[in-house]
């Protein structure tokens, strides 16, 4: 392509979109609105995750040992925890801390437990999963190995955290799936439409012998502009959104941790603008094709 | 593939065609069994009674219609049997002034005629002394910034005109081009397709003008409800069928 | 309010323009004080070069513009001063036929001469009377079913003129009605005009064709550059200024 | 109005719908595809409404009572904490239960209770909150009561799950505002982009003598039409939709509970067909207005 066409390109495409007036506004308007509902339902799914995962890593397995184990033994089965595929992090709970934690949970009936001539509770570990979901399954390895007398987890908690944090992620995941390819037709339609206005104006200039790539380059050209400012206002829109809300919810809700306004903000700029200059393309592409169309002419 | 023009020596007529038959989607047959040769450099005046297929006939020659049946030849070649991409290079060696005009609306006057050239591949620099030239010559140089909402219907027909002999065609094919032109702005308009023509244009004019008809002797196609009724060269506009 | 007729006994002209003046938006002067009075079924021919300020004047009529100064009556009403809603009770009353057909392209050619009808509240009844036989009238009742699209020019034109004459209007505003059609053609639409003048219609009609203006002998205003530069009882189209 | 009218609105309405192909069908389906986004927001709110009242039902605050009170006493404090506003449930644990339980959770190292002379442990009430928000109130006023020795609830999990629920609840209702405004917009603007796409014809009307309303009312019907039909096909999606969903879940992850597919169809379709409808009339009178203006004419 000549240096000469991309100019003309341009030039067209900037004069049609001033020409054109609220049509272009009402593009832009479409791409950004669809693109910041796209980026509110990534920002959901990533503090969904977010969410979830803080909660999951609070869940804890206890292992219980046998009484009167040989310190070598303990520390085995120790080692044999740590190794086991699945296992974040481990933790000895001597006998005597156990105790003492039962004491304070007990208040001031504690002065019972004064009277036992011995410690009645075991020494045990408390284990850390890298994923809630394995915490059955490692709950029932640990059961298997010498040495371990029992193994508990919060049986009912889990199973009621992981529902929650499920049914989370798969809402958070089918909105964004649903609205990814609602904000994909909203864009490429009201691009057919704005063509559809100026069919009329590509059927002149065919006649006039413009060739299919000279008509369709300022249009990809327009499309590329307004896909790329509709992408801009939706991340300017989304980030200060984003930015207030994490603000707002510090002050308001402090237990709530969202993920840091940062974080978000290294994929998902790039991510809409790509999406957004992508769809501006492809859209003027595929609407302009049947106007374009030789069969009759 | 470019467009080929070394066939045109062998060819004797700029245009032919071979029982055209034109049968329009719903039925209506507005050409019957046309043939017609046109040599390079005539100028044909195309007359008949509205509806007859004057505009359909031209339509044929630029591809803006296909034939039903028959063939029509432009320049050595079947421009039925064009591959898409040999449209666009048929339609820039033709000139071709609307009945509609077809001016394009969002652009100025001045942008109008120049996108003829552009399409064409001409340079900046040659549109920019071309445009005003042509623009002068209908009269239209005063309007260049007025968009075609902004202007006469006489005034966008001469735009239609100007638009149409910017990139010197070989071939001007202008339907009813004096139809909203008051008697002096359509004689100097005719003037200037003489002149054009003596340049070695083919010109092929649809018109409803008796006046200028008569007035230039020249080969005169009488077309009635898509038949051709009488062919003279040097003719004029009868009112007899 | 309904637009009252009951003004027109005190008033001896249909149409009365004061010193009106038009300059569009971009600066162009369109009218220059024009000052003119036509009385009620009067046929007056507006005559002028492309450009001169004719379809700018009947526009100032049904008021589709305004005058930048002066005053435009019509039927004893200051056109000007009309409320919005009155707006649409003086179009009735005008029967217009566009210099660019303005046909609504979505309905066929039956349905654009029934909506200047259903606009007034007629009913089916006499709409389903009145549509074929003024189609016939102009030559078109073959082509009711036909989109403008699929009409040629001339035909175009022909059912922009049923459109305006289908609801015997007070005033016939016609802006080059024939510059489309053949010589024949034209000559029935101006006999047609000419009965509906001597039933009483008032016909104003902008146009180029001087056969038709020398023809009928009949008042002559010419326009030049925005001005009334002639204006005479059973006039001739005349060539020089 | 007449029906000769009325009539004539409908036929030009729908031959208008016809005949204007795919406009029409772009703008059906922008109705459409918003309303479901709409819709489908709107579930999510019910369900996670649904699930963290379920959640939230199930903190409980258990108040233990002073050693050896009489009958009559611990009676009492029995009803004084019913008439509490704000209580949902009291159920009274004697201590004889809670011993019993005590051993069922300490398993095999349970023998150690047997050598106790006594049992060391209080009665004590388990109480359900109306609102789990209102837990630390309520076991703030419990501790006041004569004869309560301590009050206690799960402190950091009822924080936790507030802060889960919390959450959810701000992110669908947000979520829920942003898709709603953006559906009313997007539709409306589709619409004058259908009207702007005809606005020489709406010209010529208006110079045949076409009053406003004339040329209106024929828009008016057509967007309801429109409104309508893009209504009743985003109430078919989402409820099909959502059965299906309903369906899935209860298979593959059988401890989420959704809201019923009866409950939600209550209210759903008729809130979707009604804003189908007002969108696509208002929407078609907004767009209209400019192009009937007669600041010139
Ligand atoms: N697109 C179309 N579809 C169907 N019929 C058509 C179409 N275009 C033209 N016709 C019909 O074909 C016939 C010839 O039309 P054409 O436009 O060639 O006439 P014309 O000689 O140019 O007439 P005019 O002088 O009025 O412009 C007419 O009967 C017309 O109604
Ligand atoms: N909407 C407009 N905006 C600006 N200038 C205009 C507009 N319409 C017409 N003009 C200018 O006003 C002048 C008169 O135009 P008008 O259409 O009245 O001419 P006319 O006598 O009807 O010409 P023709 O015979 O070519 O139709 C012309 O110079 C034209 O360029
Ligand atoms: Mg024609
Ligand atoms: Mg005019």
């Amino acid at each position: 392509m000549r240096i000469s066409t991309i100019l003309y390109c341009i030039r067209e495409a900037l004069v049609s979109i001033l020409r054109n007036g609220w049509m272009t506004v009402a593009s832009i308007s479409i791409v950004a609105v669809s693109l910041v509902i796209l980026g509110g339902s990534v920002l959901l799914v990533m503090n969904t995750g977010y969410l979830t995962q803080r909660l999951e890593s609070k869940v804890e397995i206890s292992v219980f040992l046998e009484e009167e184990l040989a310190a070598a033994d303990v520390k085995e089965i120790g080692e044999k925890i740590k190794s086991t595929a699945g296992v974040a992090e481990v933790k000895f709970i001597p006998k005597e801390k156990a105790l003492q934690e039962m004491k304070k949970s007990l208040g001031s009936r504690a002065q019972v437990l004064e009277d036992l001539e011995k410690n009645p509770l075991p020494d045990a570990y408390r284990v850390k999963a890298e994923d809630a979901n394995q915490v059955p399954a490692l709950a029932g390895s640990f059961e298997q190995l010498d040495g371990v007398e029992m193994v508990r987890y919060g049986k009912g908690v889990v199973e009621k955290l992981l529902s929650v944090t499920q049914w989370l992620r798969v809402a958070s995941w089918t909105l964004m799936g649903i609205l990814g390819v609602s904000a994909l037709f909203l864009i490429s339609t009201s691009i057919r439409m704005s063509v559809f206005a100026r069919r009329r104006e590509i059927s002149i200039m065919k006649l006039l012998g413009a060739t299919n790539w000279y008509i369709r380059a300022p249009f990809l050209m327009e499309g590329l502009i307004m896909g790329l400012a509709g992408a801009l206002l939706a991340v300017a829109v989304v980030y200060l959104g984003y930015i207030a809300l994490v603000d707002k919810i510090k002050v308001s809700l402090p237990f709530i941790n969202l993920v840091p306004g940062e974080e978000v903000f290294t994929v998902v700029p790039g991510a809409l603008l790509g999406l957004g200059i992508l769809i501006g393309i492809f859209g003027s592409l595929i609407s302009i094709h049947r106007f374009l169309s030789d069969k009759k002419a | 593939m470019e467009y080929n023009d070394s066939n045109v020596k062998v060819v004797q007529h700029l245009i032919h065609f071979y029982n055209v038959t034109k049968t329009y989607d719903n039925g209506v047959k507005a050409l019957s069994d046309i043939t017609l040769r046109i040599r390079k450099g005539e100028f044909v005046f195309l007359v008949g009674p509205s509806g007859a297929g004057k505009s359909t006939l031209m339509k044929m020659i630029y591809r803006e219609e296909l034939p039903t049946r028959g063939q029509v030849m432009f320049n050595g070649r079947n421009v039925v049997r064009l591959r898409s991409r040999e449209i666009p290079l048929l339609r820039r060696k033709i000139g071709m002034v609307f009945q509609d005009f077809r001016l394009l609306p969002q652009k100025t006057v001045a942008e109008n005629v120049s996108f003829a050239l552009e399409v064409t591949g001409a340079s900046r620099k040659y549109i920019r002394k071309a445009v005003p030239l042509v623009l002068q010559r209908v009269g239209m140089l005063e309007k260049a910034n007025c968009y075609p909402a902004q202007i006469s219907g006489g005034e966008q027909q001469r735009v239609g005109i100007a638009r149409a002999i910017v990139n010197n065609p070989v071939l001007i094919l202008a339907d009813e081009p004096t139809g909203n032109l008051d008697p002096d702005t359509a004689k100097e308009i005719m003037e200037l397709f003489n002149v054009i023509n003596r340049n070695g244009t083919t010109i092929i004019m649809a018109t409803h003008a008796r006046d200028i008809v008569d007035d230039m002797k020249r080969r005169v196609v009488k077309i009635s409800g898509g038949r051709i009724v009488s062919d003279e060269e040097s003719g004029v506009y009868s009112f007899a069928n």
